[in-house]
């Protein structure tokens, strides 16, 4: 059996529900679309999402969750832009007793002692690991590689990263020569990626992987105005159609793909659930067909939407079409 | 030549040498001022007087030469310590600030502590002793006051308080008396023989060469960063002081050239603004019209309302016969009005740029074709109206904040008459200016007025209104008070008119006075 | 003739007028206190639970935290702002002074660092360090003539350069994601309380009293206000001007290293990228406090209150749900609004003396 | 005067003349040479510094900030500043953007409207300037401090950005030539980005060193009552120069989109004091009346080839904030010592 449910949950009053979800920030595909697939589903259900901009700062953050439970409200969900900062905060919300989840960028309890009632993040592990795996194969198991970071410190990054980095070290051929962290966003990419291109010349470079494609996005641009494309492989992550596009064009070689909506319908649902005092159903959870896996992280409930890679074999798949 | 008054001077300057850059300024100047002695300095603009007081307050290093007090060699290695010699030194600028009070002001860097706590100050004693030192000057005002809400005169008196609330053995004052009325330089002599009597010594710096006479012992006179000689202030005349400090005979001073009177340029109507109560006045072409009145009456307000550099609330203006709407000073400027503002450093010049660039500010279409400027074109006229006024060093690209007071004000009058003025307001036009430069812009004013310009002339010596002007207009209270003809100028008229009374009559006009807003300027 | 001018009827009735009515509270200062009254009645009404206890101690806690760095910024401003005196970098002091307090730590999760300190030693070698760099700027400012918004600019890169390496140390690898760490010290910061108060709040107050008292009382407080009144006048006035510059920007550097520790122990955990743009939020709070920026005048209340304003607005707008977005527009607003009106407070005052003493 | 005096003077000024003919500030002398002396140590460390495509890279790098500092070096001539800026390049990116035709984007509030490139631009550089002009108007009205007035509007602007684009970025499908030519393309070999920075010095430069309105704009930075009482509209011409300032921003920030080949919420974030420091660095003081945009453009490339090098040697993110602030620094350093020997 998972992890129990660290609060007793409220009298069933069902519908009217308020949610208060503190988002790493708000201008992000990723999550423009887990809080669009979020409303969906609470518009469905009856509940009420109340969504607060995180700005990236884990303070600004602190005090959200402070301010939803000064608000009484009757759950929240965090989705943390950095983990660690945020365990004084969480044990607040603990101490108050109030239903909490996380979504999407998981949190560690450090021993703490922190709870969360569950935890909805898609497979970052796998997708570190289809990214190393595309690298190997991109270069035959031979070259040099440059990759370009998330946010330090973000869920995402750490199991995104390990699992990468775990898959390079057990092939000696490929070499990490640089990687700088382009913080998950579009200038932030283009800066490391002009940064990567300066520093090391034609033939000194194989390939560059990409945690993001959000910092693809802004790569690609510097790699075609340096005219580089040609002698770099170029792998990334997340599956926004664009990034899916180029990689139907030739423009880049390998992708892979999540749906962020589907932590946002799934959290909502479960969040409700819980408030509603009925027991959540963990191991069931779909949205548009695409069925998440049950864990446990911690000792916590995880649930796990999955995570796919892309490649010239399976571009054309209608389900990879990209959001 | 006159010898030291006491064989052992109280203070000794030797063969002082400063330079800025590769420009030599003092070049080994010996002085020498006895206990209990006035010394006159004397000297034409940037002759080097202030760097010398300069120097001896350890303000700025020096390159050579020595101080000695009572016969000891001295260092200072900053004011501070030459205030804990006994030194105390009244700035050429006004150095007040304004958000801090009167009381402060005058003891600042040296407020009166706590006995016990030395580290917190007594705020108790800080008001008194202001108290006791401005009641000593004869001024009444509140030690609490922001300073920043009194005039200049006012300001001026809080500086010297300052000076004197240091019980300093030596006090140097640098033009103290500028912007000072009658009333207050001589309340400030009197206080000077008391400072006299006590055995302190002054070194005195002014160009109204009539006050060396009546409170200087001897002068020494500076010129080119030199000494010239020391003389008997007592006995040497005004006109023998200027000779020798410019070097060569000066014709008379207000060299008053009668013009000719002409037709009507300038007519005020009913002027009112917060400060004026309906001015009228009219001015003609190739008059000069002298505005007196006591510091504060309104004179400058006056100016700038004409000129649009403050809104005005009600009255008209005329110029040559045509209503005209001066909203701003560029639409004076159009009507052919100039304005040489009080206050040069913060009105008049802009001290960052070169002479060249000041000089066409006001009119740089004169110099330029769809926006762009012929700079050789401006640097040619520049030059010539250097030439025209003497100023020194004369050098167009020379930056205007690196010359001396008068010689930056000799650049704001060339600024108008490049843009061709024909209505020229000056307003304290010779305050701080030495006594050649005074007689060349004298003399320039006058020529103007010779070839048909209007001139208004705010001054607050009386000697040089009344020696200058064709009328006078004297203000009281933002009112004009008085209308003078030359012909019946006289300074005891000027000053009844300016203190609210009729000339003819004996008793005070009745007190319109508490209706109005107006700053109160400095105590008499 | 001179006794004829010294009875000018004027002066009499100065002396009288001229004494200034005063009241412990200033007119732009009870301005603030109108106004967070009423913005809390407004945002009570859209939201109760704004007056809530836990709103209300979250409202004190991030005001007491830009607030305390606020006060330094508050003595830059007056001492300095004639020459103007700004101080960008302590946003990266607050990142700065938290990675060293928490990087020292014994207790921090991964440590890799060699040393591992007492929290207590941790701390106080983190406001050293922050002062240090602080007196660093006021040496480069005073000693080359420099203006301060240019030194403590490249000073703000060099403290977030140095935040990396001391994360980068202490976690021995250049991922750097942060110090977590679990100290009942830092919790005193993030967590403690005094009574119904925030201990913070208390600290903040503390500071705030003191800060004001050598401010009004003491030779070297009177002294800054001659120094941002004028410099040349200070060094006139004998006033040490380099080393008043040194300790001003010294105390900045502190008070920003204590606001990061606070930061930190609210996060239990230091970031490189912690505090980001703070300083901008920083100097919002002085200005908005009635210190003008071009020296010589200011209030420490006026701090202390903006800080309450500022954190009022950014709870208030959040507890009403206000989309963020909108909440830019709003800040925005309010700050040129609140300046605005400072500034006719400002002219209207000086009228006001003119007319009193007529 | 007296013949020694005349003596003086011709010493003092015989050396000047040669300088002054050519135009050269002693300010820019000290950034020139630290960006001389910075080229040739770099040069023989590390010879590929030296190529000519590793030099046409640094300028494409700092042609947009470097678009922006010029304009920010009259504002800041004037006594002012402006922290806008960079709020300023993601509202013109995002508008512009949205108005070409194959901009997509998910956001409903984003214009449906698609116009030529030349418009869309034209309409993107009107937004730049208007915020401009509204930075102005509030500084000139008001009279509050412009660091207050334009950091309530840099907040301010970043909202509206946020509230265009609803936080998605906004992307290209395709991009059409005339727009990726702003910021991809090349003329003779130069990149764009890089000619129209050079324009803007061009321009600028002329404006501010050889027209009235530029010597309106030192006089008021100098002393504004002065210039105010000399008939110079003070007023317009601030208003003038954060106009200009803004419309500039907006340039960069169109160019950066096209270079970007998207526009988002975080372009632009921190322009402003990446500009202010190019600035500074090139000898313009906070002050206002003294500095020059010659000196901005050599403050900009310092800055380009410290960040250039830094990458060239790979040095980390944390190394290169440290340098980075260290160079400013000595840069200021040196010039202040310039200013104090120049003085004395
Ligand atoms: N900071 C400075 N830098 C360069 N030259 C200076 C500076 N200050 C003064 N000078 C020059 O030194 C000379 C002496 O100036 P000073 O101010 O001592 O004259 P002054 O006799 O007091 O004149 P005034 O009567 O006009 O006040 C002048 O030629 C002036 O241009
Ligand atoms: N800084 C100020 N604050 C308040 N009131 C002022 C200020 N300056 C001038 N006033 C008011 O304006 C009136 C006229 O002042 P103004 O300076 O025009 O007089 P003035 O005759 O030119 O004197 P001055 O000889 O000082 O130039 C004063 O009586 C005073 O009430
Ligand atoms: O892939 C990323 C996701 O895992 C992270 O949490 O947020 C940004 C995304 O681009
Ligand atoms: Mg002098
Ligand atoms: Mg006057």
């Amino acid at each position: 059996a998972v992890g129990a449910c660290s609060s007793g949950s409220k009298s069933g009053s069902g519908s009217g529900d308020k949610i208060g979800w503190s988002v790493a920030y708000f201008d992000h595909p990723v999550y423009q679309l887990m809080m669009k697939g979020a409303k969906e589903e609470a518009a469905k259900l009856g509940v009420e999402v109340i969504f607060a901009d995180g700005k990236n700062d884990p303070a600004v953050q602190t005090q959200q969750l402070n301010n939803f439970l000064a608000q009484k409200l009757d759950g929240i969900i965090l989705t943390p832009a950095v983990s660690d900062p945020m365990i004084p905060a969480i044990k607040k919300v603990n101490q108050a007793k109030v239903p909490f989840a996380v979504v999407d960028r998981r949190m560690e309890t450090k021993g703490s002692g922190i709870k969360w009632d569950f935890l909805v993040s898609w497979d970052m592990v796998k997708s570190g690991t289809v990214g190393g795996e595309q690298i190997v194969k991109a270069l035959n198991g031979k070259g040099k590689i440059a990759v370009v970071e998330g946010t330090a410190g973000a869920g995402s990054t750490v199991d995104r990263g390990g699992a990468f980095y775990k898959v390079i070290a057990a092939n000696p051929g490929i070499e990490v020569v640089y990687k700088a962290d382009g913080n998950f966003t579009r200038s932030g990419g283009q800066q490391v990626t002009e940064a990567i291109l300066q520093r090391f010349p034609k033939g000194q470079l194989d390939a560059i992987y990409y945690m993001a494609d959000e910092m693809l996005f802004g790569g690609i641009q510097a790699i075609k105005n340096a005219g580089r494309r040609d002698d770099l492989k170029i792998v990334s992550c997340d599956g926004d159609k664009n990034a899916l596009d180029m990689l139907r064009k030739g423009e880049i070689d390998y992708d892979g793909i999540f749906f962020p909506q589907d932590e946002g319908v799934i959290g909502t649902r479960l969040m409700t659930q819980l408030l509603k005092g009925e027991k959540p159903d963990f191991a069931n959870q779909e949205h548009e067909g695409r069925k998440a896996a049950l864990e446990e992280h911690e000792g916590m409930v995880w649930v796990k939407p999955d995570f796919f890679g892309v490649d010239p074999s399976n571009m054309n798949d209608p389900q990879f079409v990209g959001w | 030549m006159v010898a030291s008054s006491t064989p052992q001077p109280l203070l000794r300057m030797e063969g002082i040498t400063k330079s800025y850059g590769n420009v030599q300024v003092l070049h080994g100047v010996d002085l020498e001022v006895g206990r209990g002695e006035v010394l006159g300095l004397l000297g034409e603009n940037g002759a080097g007087k202030s760097t010398l007081l300069n120097v001896l307050n350890g303000v700025i290093g020096r390159e050579g030469g020595s101080v000695l007090i009572d016969g000891q060699p001295v260092e200072f290695a900053g004011p501070k310590q030459a205030q804990e010699a006994g030194l105390a030194f009244i700035h050429q600028e006004l150095s007040v600030l304004p958000y801090l009070s009167v009381a402060e002001n005058i003891f600042i860097g040296r407020l009166p502590r706590r006995k016990g706590m030395p580290w917190l100050v007594d705020w108790a004693s800080c008001y008194r002793r202001a108290g006791e030192i401005l009641e000593r000057l004869g001024v009444r005002i509140d030690p609490r006051t922001m300073v920043g809400r009194l005039g200049t005169a006012e300001q001026e008196l809080v500086e010297i308080a300052k000076a004197l609330s240091m019980n300093a053995r030596i006090i140097t004052m640098d033009e103290p008396t500028a912007s000072l009325t009658e009333a207050e330089i001589e309340r400030l002599f009197t206080l000077m023989r008391q400072l006299k009597a006590d055995g302190v010594s002054v070194l005195y710096v002014s160009h109204r060469l009539d006050e060396v006479g009546e409170i200087c012992d001897r002068a020494t006179i500076l010129r080119d960063g030199k000494i010239v000689t020391t003389v008997d202030a007592k006995t040497t005349g005004s006109h023998a002081l200027a000779t020798m400090m410019v070097g060569r005979e000066l014709s008379e001073l207000f060299p008053k050239t009668e013009h000719e009177r002409g037709p009507e340029t300038l007519r005020v109507s009913d002027l009112s603004t917060p400060k004026l109560k309906n001015v009228s006045l009219t001015a003609h072409r190739g008059e000069i019209l002298g505005l007196a009145g006591l510091v504060g009456s309104g004179r400058t307000e006056l100016a700038r309302a004409i000129f649009g550099a403050d809104p005005i609330t009600s009255g008209e203006i005329f110029v040559e016969g045509e209503k005209v709407t001066i909203d701003s000073p560029g639409a004076a400027i159009r009507h052919g009005i100039g304005l040489v503002p009080e206050d040069r450093k913060h009105q008049g010049a802009v001290l960052s740029m070169s002479n060249a660039q000041n000089i066409s500010l006001a009119c740089m279409s004169k110099v330029s074709r769809l926006g762009q400027l012929n700079r050789g074109a401006e640097r040619q006229e520049a030059r010539r109206l250097i030439q025209d006024l003497q100023v020194y060093p004369p050098r167009a690209e020379q930056e205007t904040g690196r010359l001396s007071g008068g010689n930056q004000q000799k650049v704001v009058l060339a600024k108008w008459l490049f843009a061709g003025s024909k209505i020229l307001i000056v307003d304290e036009p010779t305050r701080g200016v030495d006594v050649g430069a005074r007689a060349a812009i004298h003399g320039l004013i006058n020529d103007l007025a010779g070839q048909g310009a209007t001139i208004i002339m705010i001054s607050s010596d009386l000697p040089e209104v009344m020696g200058m002007s064709d009328r006078i207009l004297v203000m009281h209270e933002g009112r004009v008070a008085g209308e003078l003809a030359r012909k019946d100028f006289s300074e005891e008229a000027i000053v009844m008119y300016a203190s609210g009374l009729e000339p003819t009559t004996s008793g005070p006009e009745p007190a319109v006075a508490g209706l109005e807003p107006t700053r109160e300027g400095s105590n008499a | 003739m001179s006794t004829l001018l010294a009875q000018n009827p004027g002066r009499q009735r100065e002396a009288k007028a001229s004494r200034t009515r005063r009241l412990p509270i200033q007119g732009q200062q009870l301005a603030l206190v109108v106004l967070i009254a009423l913005l809390a009645a407004v945002f009570t009404t859209q939201s109760p639970e704004f007056l809530s206890v836990a709103s209300i101690e979250n409202l004190l806690r991030s005001a007491s935290m830009f607030g305390i760095v606020g006060l330094g910024l508050t003595i830059v401003v007056i001492s300095t702002g004639s020459i103007g005196g700004i101080d960008l970098s302590v946003g990266s002091m607050m990142a700065l002074g938290g990675a060293i307090g928490a990087g020292l730590l014994g207790t921090a999760f991964g440590a890799a660092n060699p040393v591992q300190l007492p929290a207590a030693l941790s701390m106080l070698i983190a406001l050293v360090v922050t002062a240090a760099l602080g007196a660093l700027s006021g040496l480069l400012i005073s000693l080359l003539k420099l203006a301060p918004f240019a030194v403590t600019l490249g000073m703000m890169s060099v403290a977030r350069g140095l935040t990396y390496l001391v994360i980068a140390w202490a976690i021995g690898s250049s991922n750097t994601a942060g110090v977590t760490f679990s100290d009942p010290l830092f919790d005193v910061f993030g967590l403690g309380m005094v009574g119904p108060i925030p201990t913070i709040t208390v600290l903040f107050l503390v500071l705030a009293a003191l800060i004001a008292f050598v401010l009004k009382a003491t030779t070297f407080g009177r002294s800054l206000f001659v120094l941002g009144g004028n410099a040349e006048n200070a060094r006139l006035a004998g006033i040490n001007v380099r080393r008043t510059i040194i300790i001003v920007f010294a105390l900045s550097g502190l008070l920003a290293g204590l606001g990061g520790l606070i930061l930190t122990g609210r996060l239990s955990s230091a970031s490189p990228l912690a505090a980001t743009g703070y300083e901008l939020e920083v100097i919002m709070v002085a200005v908005i406090g009635g210190t003008s920026l071009a020296g010589g005048r200011g209030s420490i209340l006026g701090t202390v209150l903006a800080a309450i304003l500022v954190s009022e607005i950014d709870t208030g707008l959040d507890m009403m749900n206000v989309d963020s977005f909108y909440q830019y527009l709003v800040k925005g607003t309010i700050l040129v609004v609140a300046v605005v009106l400072d500034k006719a407070y400002q002219a209207r005052s000086s009228r006001k003396l003119v007319q009193q003493s007529a | 005067m007296s013949s020694t005096a005349q003596l003086d003077r011709q010493v003092v000024e015989a050396p000047k003349r040669g300088l002054a003919r050519l135009n050269i500030q002693l300010e820019n002398i000290a950034s020139g040479i630290v960006l001389v002396l910075l080229v040739i140590v770099l040069g023989a460390v590390s010879p590929a510094f030296l190529s000519f495509s590793n030099f046409l890279d640094i300028a494409r790098v700092v042609a947009i900030t470097g678009i922006i500092a010029v304009g920010m070096t009259l504002v800041i001539i004037t006594g002012g500043i402006d922290l806008s800026v960079g709020s300023t390049v993601g509202l013109v990116g995002a508008v512009t953007a949205s108005l070409v035709a194959g901009s997509v984007s998910d956001n409903a509030l984003v214009s449906g409207v698609k116009l030529p490139v030349p418009l869309a631009v034209l309409v993107g550089l009107a937004v730049g300037a208007l915020i401009g002009l509204i930075n102005g108007l509030i500084i000139t009205r008001t009279k509050i401090e412009p660091f207050m007035a334009t950091l309530g509007t840099m907040i301010f602007v970043k909202g509206l950005l946020y509230l265009y684009t609803g936080g998605y970025p906004i992307t290209f499908d395709p991009m059409p030539h005339g727009y990726a030519f702003l910021g991809q393309g090349a003329m003779f070999g130069v990149p764009t980005p890089v000619v129209f920075f050079a324009v803007a010095v061009a321009v600028l430069w002329w404006l501010s060193r050889r027209m009235s309105v530029g010597r309106a704009i030192y006089a008021i930075g100098g002393n504004p009552e002065a210039a105010r009482l000399s008939g110079l509209k003070v007023d317009r011409t601030k208003v003038f120069v954060y106009t200009l300032l803004g419309l500039l921003a907006g340039l960069a920030g169109i160019i950066l989109t096209s270079r970007q080949a998207s526009a988002d919420t975080v372009i632009g974030t921190g322009f402003e004091l990446i500009a202010i420091s190019g600035v500074v660095i090139g000898g313009t003081s906070l002050t206002g009346g003294r500095g020059s945009v010659i000196g901005s453009l050599i403050g900009v490339f310092i800055v380009g080839v410290i960040q250039n090098a830094l990458n060239l040697f790979g040095a980390s993110t944390q190394i290169q904030y440290v340098v980075t602030g260290l160079v400013l620094l000595l840069a200021i350093s040196l010039d202040g010592i310039a200013r104090r020997r120049r003085r004395t």
